[in-house]
């Protein structure tokens, strides 16, 4: 009995709209023209409010800031798919997807000018700190899941992450244990092929990186992150094979980071302008807008009203948010634990008397 | 009462918590079927079933990490780490997420969790089987560090871990599992973390230790009137207990395992020198393993305190 | 463009000889018949000095003992295809590769006493100390691998690790440098379906662990590990592989732990004695005497002879072992750094001058 | 000489260590084409290539385990990683294998490596990007620390790294980075570890400071007769200037911005209270961050030590 394959496995892409916005009909997800204007306007939403933060960071009115410029679709298409009792791990780079469930954009500037009470999650959601350490988060998705299923809620747990927090040893922990326990876990990484200055191909030598999943037994799946209703339809699928008990799935979502890295990176020191220029001519928002325009949804005028009603709330979140009182020093000891420690009393007591 | 070892005590109280309260879970290496490789988790698999107690896959950090998404959820679990010397690849989950996620959550999230694990020198195991690293925790702010030292605060801290509403690593010495036998009191009850015992009383010195020392330190001290302070909890540790103990006696001895360097001790005394060293009469001493590779057990008794060389820190201080 | 395959994987194994010693000779490998009887005597070796240690660890004069009773072929059949010049980064059960590579047993023997000088590696060999932190010492191997490329040596670093091990994220850290840059690395994983009590199942969902390589874009292959011309076979196929520049790959060697995990461990507690019984059946001595019987390499009596001969041996490094004065206290110091601090140095007189 | 500051000494340090030695190779994330998230790196790749200088993937862990490796097989790595907060999932390289090959393997192996690190607050930078959790490794023997404070310590302390046989953490003040400029001699050139620098000479009373906390310390003590111990190298600190110095002044304050409790400050005080208490003329004060999560940009100058807060220490000690 000489050399025998023992397994066969294939990756899948998924892809529903063409750049020029043509639907192949059978993927077509059944949304209704309302939920397809809604997502359309979610990534208008959050183009607008991630153009704003950047201007706001440059007039120092916010602090570091990572853009999600060209990954609306990814963001949105797969929020937009959650369900209101799931549970939501983001990364740092996910504006989309706070926007989409509901996050109150004033909160989330907060966060950015450097106060932790941006982090306060509103107590209809479910949505855990923003992680900032990449890649660790995947392992607290997979607790929820767990506690989910042990409590019988029909709860997904849904955790973003990038291309590089897949070279992360607790990428490899937290998928792992989502196939050994058969979590409802679905994991989707935004594949923008940049991991600060490292590229896709520097961060592993896979040729894809869902084919990762085959590590742990788990479904992988390819999709173009830049087609919002593929996106959709992929974390859809997922959420309902975890929901249904089948266990976890990890989404790979090609996508493209069109901006620098955060505020306090310059791109144009290690990736070619051409790139960047390929890729915008695959714009996820240009793309769904066609697909409107096509089904007679969506006109100049309707892009200018939408535009400008946008605006008018981004501007409310800003003055929300600029209007906020600056938090007092006594907001560092307060949930360091349930209960102060006597010294932690003693230094509170010291540091609210004094001056910084 | 039940004269019970320490393995039974904790035992018992990791039964009745997982019995009174359905939060509770049991994970990690080898918990389920095995009974963990102290057998502390003996039978709890049998009686609760898959749900409540289950083996993990050998991965650290995966499982303090799925211990946070759990008591994020609301459960209470109870993740066991094979050795302390296995947990330095959790620290990033210890100490960037379960210390923080109240703090970073505003309070909406927090993580009441218990890491138990076998930790501690004096059993003849091999490498990083004996580690007694209980300092790198004591400097993560919301963390809280506890190790028993009897049966009795064994069960009591057990319960009192599991209870408390932030996440609490619980050092089980391993010296001691079967070296000590007491009666134990067979209804769920409580050692309040943050407390220190008096486990001799005296005022001729003050000598604090935890876990398998303060065994060793109340030997050495039987002739001295010292009074011996049973730190039970590292972090937060009773600072009004020892500050009120040095005023009377004048005079400090501290005895821990890990190296001297950064050691807890370092701490104890650093705090009297700062609030109450007006009252002492002589130098503030440590008695600790070396500043060395943990040895392998041919060398491990030259390293660990004996009681000679805490008498000889003791005859010392009362020279003064 | 809808739904599309865009990668296919394969897993192969590789077996040689069959239970009943019969062979592929298609896949039998070059090796003369000085050889095949080499192989056999490293695997009589392995298993007389295993059995050793047991009886002496429960004689009280040795401390806790890892047996690798049942994993012989997959030790000894990796090790033999090695050259002089490679490192080599054992797990803590590769009594086997440490005799098959020429390491004194009464040095192993030392080192489970509680030595530490048992793990001074002689000059001649680049065996790094027994890795005693499951799954951490891969990244060291992709280190040198790295190192000997750096400097153009014709090394490879080869690594052993266990089933459990692959669970670590150490594990993916490594095997994804391993891809990224190529190196010339050599992961051999004893698939002996337990990791104390955890079962292979219970370790992942994956199918196979050879597939996990599919995760870092390396070569991955199972082999029957109870089978020690097919591991030779394939160790050495994974050597030239990476010597001659193409990067790692990851054996996985299909094997079975017989003893329990150490001598603290009692097996009956988790698994069923049937199963130990199936395995008993292809036991890999028996199988290598069965292809050297039917070749007319061996008899009866050259079995009593080698058995003979090698328990003198054995008998030899036990005398030597404890013959060894026991170490010192200023023992602990010496390696801790190359100069002591002066603390260090006080700690040092302190302890030598007393007493434990 | 030149006029550099931090970023451009350590920078040309590097870029010595690389011309002078084939063995010296530097990576990590972003350090190659990007040059370091600070710049630190800049123009390295450009000049020795992608065999001396190069990106890693996203992975601490695998970064000083790959520096291990290197190290072991006689090479000199130099790793970078991009923030000391993300060190945490390495822990277990370092402590477990980094310091303890040379053991381990009786002297056969050893690991002469660098960890470079931005580390501490004071830069309005987002979470786990402004940590100071120094100590953590300085309870870890068979590893050194360092911490320039300078752009003239940050090179010879870097040059002495490099050539060092052991394992070294060498921690880069981000807040000195572009705040210190000063004329840096070009030539290589060594600043000795473990040897502390006095600063300032005085004779009132001591202060010890490390990194950034040291220009702050200094502004402080102007207009004091403080003795000013710049620590420079964290483990194993320079028991002997400390003790000197103490002896000479009779008052100790250290100056760090890490939580408080089991702080590196701790064993410095607990070190006096030990073998220099004799001399003692009050209190041994530590003014450190709080022992709380460290907290975002707004609050986080109510965090690190203020001027004010030392002034006010110092003027307290005086008072004895
Ligand atoms: C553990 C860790 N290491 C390093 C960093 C610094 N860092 C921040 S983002 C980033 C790159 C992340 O890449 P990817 O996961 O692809 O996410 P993206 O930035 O592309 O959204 C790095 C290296 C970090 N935050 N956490
Ligand atoms: C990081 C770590 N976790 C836990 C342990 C305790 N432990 C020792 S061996 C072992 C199982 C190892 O399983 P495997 O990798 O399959 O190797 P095997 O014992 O089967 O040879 C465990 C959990 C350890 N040594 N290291
Ligand atoms: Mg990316
Ligand atoms: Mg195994």
């Amino acid at each position: 009995m000489p050399r025998e394959t023992i397994a066969h496995f294939e990756i899948e892409r998924l892809e529903v709209l063409t750049p020029h916005g043509e639907v192949d009909t059978e993927l077509l997800p059944p949304l209704s023209d309302k939920q397809f204007l809604r997502l359309y306007e979610l990534l208008q939403l959050t183009r607008l409010s991630d153009e704003r933060a950047l201007s706001l960071q440059r007039e120092g009115r916010l602090g570091t800031f990572p853009s999600s410029l060209g990954q609306e679709a990814a963001q949105v298409g797969s929020a937009f798919a959650l369900s209101h009792e799931d549970w939501v791990f983001p990364s740092f780079r996910e504006l989309g997807v706070f926007l989409s469930l509901g996050y109150p954009l004033a909160r989330y500037y907060r966060y950015w000018t450097g106060d932790e009470r941006g982090l306060l999650c509103p107590p209809e959601l479910n949505i855990f700190p923003i992680n900032i350490a990449v890649g660790t988060h995947l392992l607290h998705a997979a607790g929820v899941a767990m506690g989910a299923r042990y409590r019988a809620d029909p709860v997904v747990a849904v955790a973003y992450l990038g291309d590089g927090a897949t070279s992360k040893g607790d990428f490899h922990e937290a998928l792992n244990m989502a196939g050994i326990y058969g979590l409802p876990l679905v994991a989707i990484c935004q594949n923008n092929q940049w991991a600060i200055s490292v590229s896709r191909k520097s961060q592993t030598a896979a040729e894809t990186l869902a084919q990762k999943a085959l590590a742990f037994g788990i479904r992988g799946i390819q999709v173009d992150g830049n087609d919002v209703l593929a996106v959709y339809l992929a974390t859809s699928e997922a959420l309902a094979h975890a929901r249904s008990g089948g266990g976890a799935t990890f989404i790979e979502c090609e996508t493209y980071r069109m901006s620098d890295h955060t505020t306090a990176d310059d791109a144009r020191r290690y990736r070619e302008p051409a790139e960047l220029e390929r890729w915008r001519a695959r714009d996820p928002l240009l793309r769904m807008r066609r697909f409107l325009e096509r089904r007679g949804l969506w006109d100049d005028a309707e892009q200018t009203a939408l535009e400008q009603s946008l605006r008018q709330s981004v501007d409310q979140a800003v003055a929300a948010a600029e209007a906020t009182a600056p938090p007092v020093a006594a907001e560092m000891f307060h949930y360091t634990c349930y209960e102060l420690s006597s010294r932690q009393q003693q230094q509170l007591k010291e540091c609210s008397d004094g001056s910084p | 009462m039940a004269v019970l070892n320490l393995v039974q005590a904790i035992n018992q109280g990791l039964q009745q918590a997982l019995a009174e309260d359905e939060r509770v879970l049991v994970f990690g290496e080898d918990v389920a079927a095995n009974g963990g490789v102290f057998r502390v988790t003996e039978g709890l698999h049998a009686e609760f079933g898959d749900a409540r107690v289950f083996d993990t896959p050998l991965a650290e950090s995966g499982i303090v990490g799925l211990a946070i998404g759990l008591s994020a959820y609301g459960l209470r679990p109870v993740a066991e780490i094979q050795f302390l010397g296995f947990t330095y690849s959790a620290i990033e989950q210890i100490y960037t997420h379960a210390a923080r996620i109240r703090a970073r959550s505003r309070g909406r999230f927090s993580c009441p969790m218990v890491i138990r694990t076998p930790y501690g020198g004096g059993i003849k195991a091999p490498e990083l089987h004996e580690e007694s690293s209980e300092a790198l925790f004591c400097h993560m702010p919301g963390i809280k560090v506890v190790v028993p030292s009897t049966p009795s605060t064994a069960k009591g801290l057990l319960l009192a871990a599991i209870q408390d509403p932030d996440p609490v690593i619980y050092l089980e010495p391993t010296r001691l599992y079967r070296l000590l036998k007491e009666e134990v009191a067979e209804e769920p009850y409580i050692t309040p973390l943050g407390q220190a015992r008096i486990a001799q009383a005296g005022d001729q010195l003050t000598i604090v230790a935890w876990g398998s020392m303060l065994e060793r330190a109340l030997r050495a001290a039987r002739n001295y009137s010292a009074e011996v302070i049973d730190l039970l909890t590292l972090s937060p540790f009773d600072r009004e207990t020892l500050l009120a103990s040095v005023a009377k006696t004048g005079r400090l001895l501290i005895v821990h395992e890990a190296p001297k360097t950064g050691g807890l001790g370092a701490e104890l005394a650093a705090t009297v020198a700062e609030e109450g060293i007006m009252s002492l009469k002589a130098p503030i001493l440590r008695v600790t393993g070396y500043d060395v590779v943990p040895p392998l057990p041919l060398l491990e008794d030259f390293n660990l305190p004996s009681e000679e060389r805490i008498i000889k820190a003791i005859e010392e201080l009362l020279r003064y």
